[in-house]
């Protein structure tokens, strides 16, 4: 069985290389990397967790239905796990067709799925110590982990 | 055919934030069979130190699904309390 | 200045490093390769030759306009000229932005632009020895090269 | 104002498929000015050998810029002939 998850640095050339295709002339790779912008409140890092065993099989459903979308793609995902520093990749995806538009839109496709069904959570890691669970839409959920989280 | 009832154990897990709010990553529930999810939530946040924070109306999985909070649920079943997925 | 225009094989990990900034947090690749698909007649390789001093300004311009359209996007792109076998890359683009549907549709806006109107042209080296124009449309151009060029 | 008639040299050059069809990846063109690109292309479709191959309504180029045939040229330009883009 294919496993989508790592604890190791992506290797965007290994992904590539995993679609190559003498069939397919466009190839379209998606980095997702910890940002640290203007909208971030100094972030080191962030820990991402997971239901791994669910994760395992989402990623094959997803992929599945990218395949039965666009059947002439060749797709390769992969997920990061545990601490990763501001800049590093998170999540790399690579989709190779034989044309161009194929490889953007299964690409795109597959992002947005995994942005919406697999169950990976981050937690931020600023500089000011905080640690802070974030939410889809990029905002922080909760309360500072230094309160009680029961009273 | 007669009504039967019955009772099962559900594996409950939790994760990330919420799994901070109950303080563990699983409990054990018994549940009055027939049962959903939606009940077994109602039980984790009845019960359950810190289940109060968990929301009424969670993200769910059952057996690595996801799945609704109308889904029924039966012994020996896994059901994961998700909080709002943030991943990629 | 900047050239866009290499003779060597294409390296994407630099061209990533090129564009990364933390205020990014989506990257999108864009590999052309040279294809040996079904629609092929056998290719070997193809041999891609540019108008080079004109190819160096209207890159330019075209990044100069993705970046009016996508402000926060940064943007790196190399063509390969010269003989190219199948399955390598003859062009790659990459667009680093804070969000990734920026970074997604600059990069698709770099491809479309340049097969528009930056002026490369290549030829089908095939494998039974004959040697081909190729058309944007994918269609070869023209008679086989063994006939006389002009009578 | 008094009209001038003069003449202009206009480097031409040819690339990929339109190279060899002329034999050649450049030109000196002689035009009287004004000119415009059309011109230029006429020009080389009637006297250069093999440029009648070239399409009456190539794309071109003039000083390293896209251009419409209808575009004016002045002594010294450069004018690019250019066969169907297929760059990528």
């Amino acid at each position: 069985m294919r496993t989508y998850l790592t604890r190791d640095p992506l290797s965007i050339g290994e992904l590539v290389a995993e679609v190559a295709s003498p069939q397919c002339g466009g190839t379209c790779v998606f980095l997702g990397t910890v940002r640290d912008g203007p909208e971030e409140h100094g972030v080191r890092a962030i820990e991402y967790s997971a239901y791994e065993e669910m994760v395992e099989g989402e990623f094959g459903r997803l992929v599945t239905d990218a395949r039965s979308r666009w059947p002439a793609a060749r797709i390769a995902v992969r997920h990061r796990l545990g601490r990763i520093a501001a800049g590093e990749a998170s999540i790399a995806i690579v989709t190779a067709a034989p044309h161009r538009a194929e490889a953007f839109e299964a690409c795109r496709y597959v992002i947005e799925e995994v942005k919406r069904r697999v169950p990976v959570w981050k937690k931020e890691l600023r500089t000011d110590g905080t640690e802070v669970w974030v939410d889809p839409s990029g905002r922080p959920t909760v309360r500072p982990p230094d309160r009680p989280t029961h009273v | 055919m007669q009504f039967t009832p019955s009772s099962g154990t559900i594996r409950v897990r939790f994760f990330a934030r919420y799994a901070e709010l109950v303080g563990r990553s699983e409990a054990a529930v018994l549940v009055s069979l027939p049962a959903t999810v939606g009940d077994v939530v109602r039980r984790v946040r009845a019960e359950l130190p810190g289940g109060r924070d968990i929301p009424e109306r969670p993200l769910a999985a059952v057996n690595l699904k996801h799945a609704k909070l109308e889904a029924s649920v039966r012994d020996g079943d896994e059901v994961a309390l998700l909080p709002p997925i943030a991943g990629g």
